[in-house]
């Protein structure tokens, strides 16, 4: 089992979302984060005082997966979110030694 | 004789006519009396919630109940010195510098007591309202850092030995109004002690840890802009009841203290446009705080059409002020309260010697101070004012702030700065969202 | 001849005199009239958004859209039973008890009908507006839990079986009135009405879920905040408003008014200060509003020194009676309406026939009711009114309750509890940050 | 004679039997202008803040600061062209369709200058108070995706050439007034011309992006109900100042205005609950905004009854027709002004030609226009004046929208629109917290 | 050493917290998170537009334990957050190859 | 490839953040968490209901990075982030199976 972490721009949290679901994912645990990056936030001005604000929302999204799957829920995470602009973000994933569900019990591909 | 008596003499006798009420030889006038009761209402509803809201939307999420308690206990503690001795200092007949202390704890303050065609219960209760909202607008300049106990210690002494006697100077029967100083409404009294109060402030406090390097943006600017529409709207009291009357001069003020307030605001939004590519709400509500407090002195004696130079003087000439006290003077006056209210003031202080003239044609105003004949008599009075205004202030805040120093401290710790004064000082959070 | 009465005739002979006005037999005065219509206003801004933002803030995120629609439909549901016969009840003549129904759907309130000076469509438009603040007072008891069709339907009830006859009882010319009770805002009528009930709703309804274990701050102490200063900006509509004229009655209220919510809002903090080691901008706001609900039934009848000291007491009895319901006594009137509004009513009534005394030098006031002779024979007038009201309240409160409970349950569903009003009642949410 | 002239003329006969005044052979009436100086605080507090929280809260997050500048930036505006040539074109002699010139720069509008019994310096404030609201209606229909600088150009031009007009046929000694129409506070002049502006603006410049699909839910359902709080207590200078006096006009007024906006509020709160299941406090507060729209043309013709079924009438029928434009047309007139405003200003205008009628009993009202004799008439009237008030604004606005286009263009590019107008356009957040 | 993260109804956080100090647990970080699963998320209401908020609030924990403990942690957790109701959440465990505490320098097992 | 995840004190951001981008990082997600540990939260005062606010405001930064810089890394880290004082947090390792940017489909150490 795996856990797939993305980091996304929020306004494709939708569009990410959908295109999971057709690949079958059920569960999605989501954040809000700040990233640091390439890509640069924007200015802000306050009276005269003008500052580069240096983080850029994004959000955060952790799904739990069958090893099996997780090349074709990367392929959606990544069809959906990508903009080819900068900061579209990054898909990382480590290995889960475990996973339960609170309500049955149930544990590891059962759980999901 | 002075203006404001000479003021309040026509205004004795308009009620006069225009009532043709009596009461045991003295005039009440329901129609006044109802218009002040209601600019009462205003003026305090500008300091709580209106400028508590402004401020403490402007200075970063932990601090925001620092600033929300030092309004409503600088509004508590004012109220209750003015009833002890602050309204005798102001206004008590006593000489030329300071009131005597006949009306200490209020006394000879009756239901019947007349202050003109008003009663003087609500004469005394509308100057507090100005008494309360002056030590308040100071807190922008040492916001975010200073120890509570010393804004109370400081407000409570400021009031009695600076904001009591200039306001004695100018309308209690002090020197300044004998010569004939033109502030309708508070440019020397209100708006220069408290700019000039915040900047020294400031720089004995010392900037914010951070300042200039790091961001501190406003946390809440809704919350600000909130609190800007309730000056707005405040202001029309502060302005239009220092008439003391309903009547045409009320009136007058009112409407030149609107267009002030618009010019102000959109040139302050124009000149940051033009300057830096976008116009912001910030920049707009200050513009029209600038323009607010400029037209002050002058609002019951310019015409509209003299409001609106006005207006657009502010707008230019705080936008500027604020750009040079914070980026090249890099002086940690908070929430700007100098170059808005200070420079403000003076600039509308000098403006009413200039734009109460009644030979400007459409820019033309209700005249200069009895007795003064040229604009070049009037202006020069009018400097005075500002200067002697500027000069007690700095000095009597300075030594008041060492003296605070002295018996409080001023500054809260470093640490307790970095968590912010709403728990360190005072165990609580802005939100709990 | 009861002091209300005595009241108007001075305030009518006034009128008289003070403008000279006529018309066709009957005297309307335009300045009185403004300052009612004023202060009209300025009571509905107590309720929304006065006191529904100051309520709001201090109950959990999850709950505040709750708080503010039961604010803005009590205000429409009184509104609208006060046009058909809650106005009736409390100012048609009927008998000492009850008004009749002589003025139902407000039969005979025309464009030119007369309650002395001023319209009596304002008169009944003012009165209103203390109608909608009590009933939406007492929410503050059992928030947090009461199904909305309970608020709605208890609400409705009691406004018609307690709010209106104990109106008549004070100042429709009703027993209490007769006796010559001085309660010149509503210290009985507003304050202990709404007190009492709160704190029998919140022994009916239960204490939250978690409660007193778990904490439940204020999810917003800035919206608090901005309502607390509403509060003190309307109150002097309330009080000042009172007096039903532009008069030194009215002044004088009006810096009865100010002086007392300074002084609570002081001693509350310095009380807190003292005992917790912080002073904390609820407690001052909390002080401000004791100050406020202490010094209404005072407020027209006393002097500003008078003030003072009322104010300074309800701050330190209202600060030990929340102390104690909460800490030892551990009832859940959630906001803390009877420590504050109860406690501080019937405080302020008795202290009324104190402080009204024209035998205290500086802290005198305008003199006891007609006929009455001595500081004891006032007392036990107000002690009178002051048991009588939280008797009939208690006991009339609690059979309403018991009543709604049977038509529509008081009280939400655990779990709806949990998920919070918001959502389980309106479907709606506060926050989209 | 128009009603309008009636009315003042019965103004200035009873403000000179009321307070027997007299000023130079005129009459200043301290009482009213007292009143009508208060209205115009109270109708400016209608727009900001009161509107621009109503609005900044139903928007999304992103977006704010946006609906906030754009209410102050058009308050500034309006207010300097209102002063240049707007209060002209609407209220000086001119013809049938539009003022003259003779006012230009307020020029003539001296501090004794009188509009009957007030200074004709607060008359002219007074009206631009509504000057201000009835462009920054408007922006609920475009919110969230205008350009800022179209959005002052079109708030510029459509204050010159389509409210200035049409305020001068109804109030300005226009046509429709000569006509007899009864438009007490400006069900015409405001409210149907900021309705129909609002959804011809929608219609050209299209939805917003995700518009009907994606749930846009108002972020701060608080601040939408501080505002509306605001707007119920500020319309008491709306509706009640535009009786231009202090007396049974204004009083009753009012009284009918806040029975429609109860009534509005309880009918459009139990239309949802009936239909959707559930009451929600954002139906509540617009069913009260659609109550105070509706009651506006007719406040001071109808009595307290007559203003019971107005309100009761406006919950439904705004009620529907917003389900209407947002369901059935899927119209993104974002915040509704459509359904709220032009529906409920049409559907008020109606109803003042039926109860202002004296013959039904209970619901009479005041009576029909001078020279008119029949509900008949009446309503063919009001009929008239619903319809050239449509017709002309949405011809005009049509026209107004595609110039601004040329200019500016009207809407800002999609990144923008998603990144959010606060950052794209302003380079400021609502939010810090 | 292994990473806990548990996914729980927001009002069981207290419950939870409990259960794990009794357990000898002395340190979380606790974040607010969106979860999208088989639960579904309450109906919105304005102005006669309704629509699904299809996400519900949940809480995250995350807990560094010794690998030892783990199924006590996990026990723990169950038995606090259940209530047998859809949603009651999920629980992940993942290695940790080490940690380390700021103030210290300590590292590991140590550093808990 | 390692993730590195750390619990600091948020006034200590702005130092940790100059500090990873001295040691070469580019990229940092960063959320806000609450934290339960030894350090105890503050006192609160509601009209005299005084209660302990448990968790502590903390940030937590994930970082991943090439497995050989996991040391200069957390050194860096530390070094900024320390104050001596109790609650300065804790830094956690685990393995990363992959990473991919979003916006070029590119992998692994690319990926950074
Ligand atoms: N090494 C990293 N560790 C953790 N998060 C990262 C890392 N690099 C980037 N991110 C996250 O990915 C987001 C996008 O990265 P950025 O460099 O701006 O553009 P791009 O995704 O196009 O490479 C960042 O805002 C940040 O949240
Ligand atoms: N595959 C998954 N990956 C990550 N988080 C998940 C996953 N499935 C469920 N979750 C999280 O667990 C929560 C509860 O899951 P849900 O399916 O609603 O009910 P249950 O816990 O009863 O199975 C979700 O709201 C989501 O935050
Ligand atoms: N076992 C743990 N698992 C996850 N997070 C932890 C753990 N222990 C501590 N933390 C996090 O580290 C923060 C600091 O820990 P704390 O015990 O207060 O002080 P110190 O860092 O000095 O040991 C906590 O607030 C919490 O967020």
């Amino acid at each position: 089992m795996k856990m797939v972490t993305a980091i996304i721009k929020p306004f494709k949290l939708d569009d990410v979302r959908d295109a999971l679901s057709e690949v079958g994912v059920t569960g999605i645990t989501v954040s809000e984060v700040k990233g640091f990056g390439r890509q640069k936030g924007h200015t802000e001005l306050y009276r005269g005082a003008e500052y580069v604000v240096d983080f850029v929302p994004k959000v955060k999204l952790e799904i739990a997966v069958d090893g099996g799957v997780v090349d074709n829920v990367i392929e959606a995470i990544v069809a959906a979110a990508r903009t080819e602009k900068i900061g579209d973000g990054k898909i990382f994933v480590h290995d889960l030694d475990s996973i339960m569900r609170i309500r049955t019990g149930e544990t590891d591909l059962e759980a999901l | 004789m002075t203006n404001r008596k000479w003021r309040w003499i026509v205004g004795m006798l308009s009620g006069f006519l225009v009532t043709g009420s009596v009461w045991a030889g003295e005039g009440i006038d329901s129609g006044n009396t109802s218009w002040i009761l209601t600019s009462t209402a205003l003026v305090l509803f500008m300091t709580i919630p209106g400028l508590a809201l402004f401020y403490g939307g402007l200075v970063r999420s932990k601090n925001v109940l620092s600033v929300l308690i030092q309004c409503f206990a600088i509004t508590g503690i004012v109220s209750v010195l003015w009833l002890i001795v602050g309204y005798s200092i102001a206004f008590d007949q006593g000489n030329a510098l300071v009131g005597g202390l006949s009306k200490v704890l209020f006394s000879g303050v009756l239901e019947e007591s007349m202050s003109d065609s008003i009663p003087e219960s609500v004469f005394a209760l509308f100057q507090l309202t100005f008494a309360i909202i002056t030590p308040a607008l100071i807190i922008g300049g040492f916001a975010e850092r200073m120890r509570f106990s010393a804004v109370l210690l400081f407000s409570a002494i400021w009031l009695l030995v600076v904001y009591a006697p200039i306001t004695h100077w100018v309308w209690g029967g002090g020197w300044l109004g004998e010569m004939g100083l033109l502030d309708f409404a508070g440019g020397t009294v209100v708006h220069i002690t408290a700019g000039v109060a915040a900047l020294v402030s400031a720089l004995v406090i010392g900037n914010r840890k951070g300042f200039p390097e790091t961001a501190m943006p406003p946390h809440n600017m809704t919350m600000s802009v909130i609190g800007a529409g309730m000056l707005w709207v405040g202001w029309f009291g502060f302005n239009g009841g220092s008439a003391l009357a309903a009547n045409g001069d009320a009136a007058m003020a009112m409407l030149a203290t609107h267009i002030s307030a618009a010019a102000g605001a959109m040139t302050w939004m124009f000149s940051e446009w033009k300057r830096f590519g976008k116009p912001t709400v910030l920049g707009t509500v200050t513009g029209m705080v600038a323009g607010l407090g400029t037209i002050t002195p002058a609002s019951g004696f310019v015409g509209p059409a003299g409001a609106l130079v006005i207006g657009i003087l502010a707008g230019i000439v705080c936008f500027n002020a604020t750009m040079f006290i914070k980026r090249v003077l890099k002086i940690d006056d908070s929430l700007d309260v100098f170059p808005v209210h200070g420079v403000g003031g003076a600039l509308g202080t000098l403006l009413a010697g200039v734009f109460a003239s009644t030979g400007l044609g459409l820019f033309s105003g209700q005249g200069f101070a009895d007795g003064i004949l040229s604009m070049g008599g009037q202006l020069s009075v009018q400097a005075i004012g500002v200067v002697a205004t500027v000069g007690y202030t700095a000095v009597a805040t300075y030594i008041v702030l060492k003296l605070v120093d002295l018996v409080t401290g001023l500054r809260v710790s470093p640490d307790e700065e970095i968590e912010g004064l709403d728990i360190s000082s005072h165990e609580e959070r802005g939100y709990v969202i």
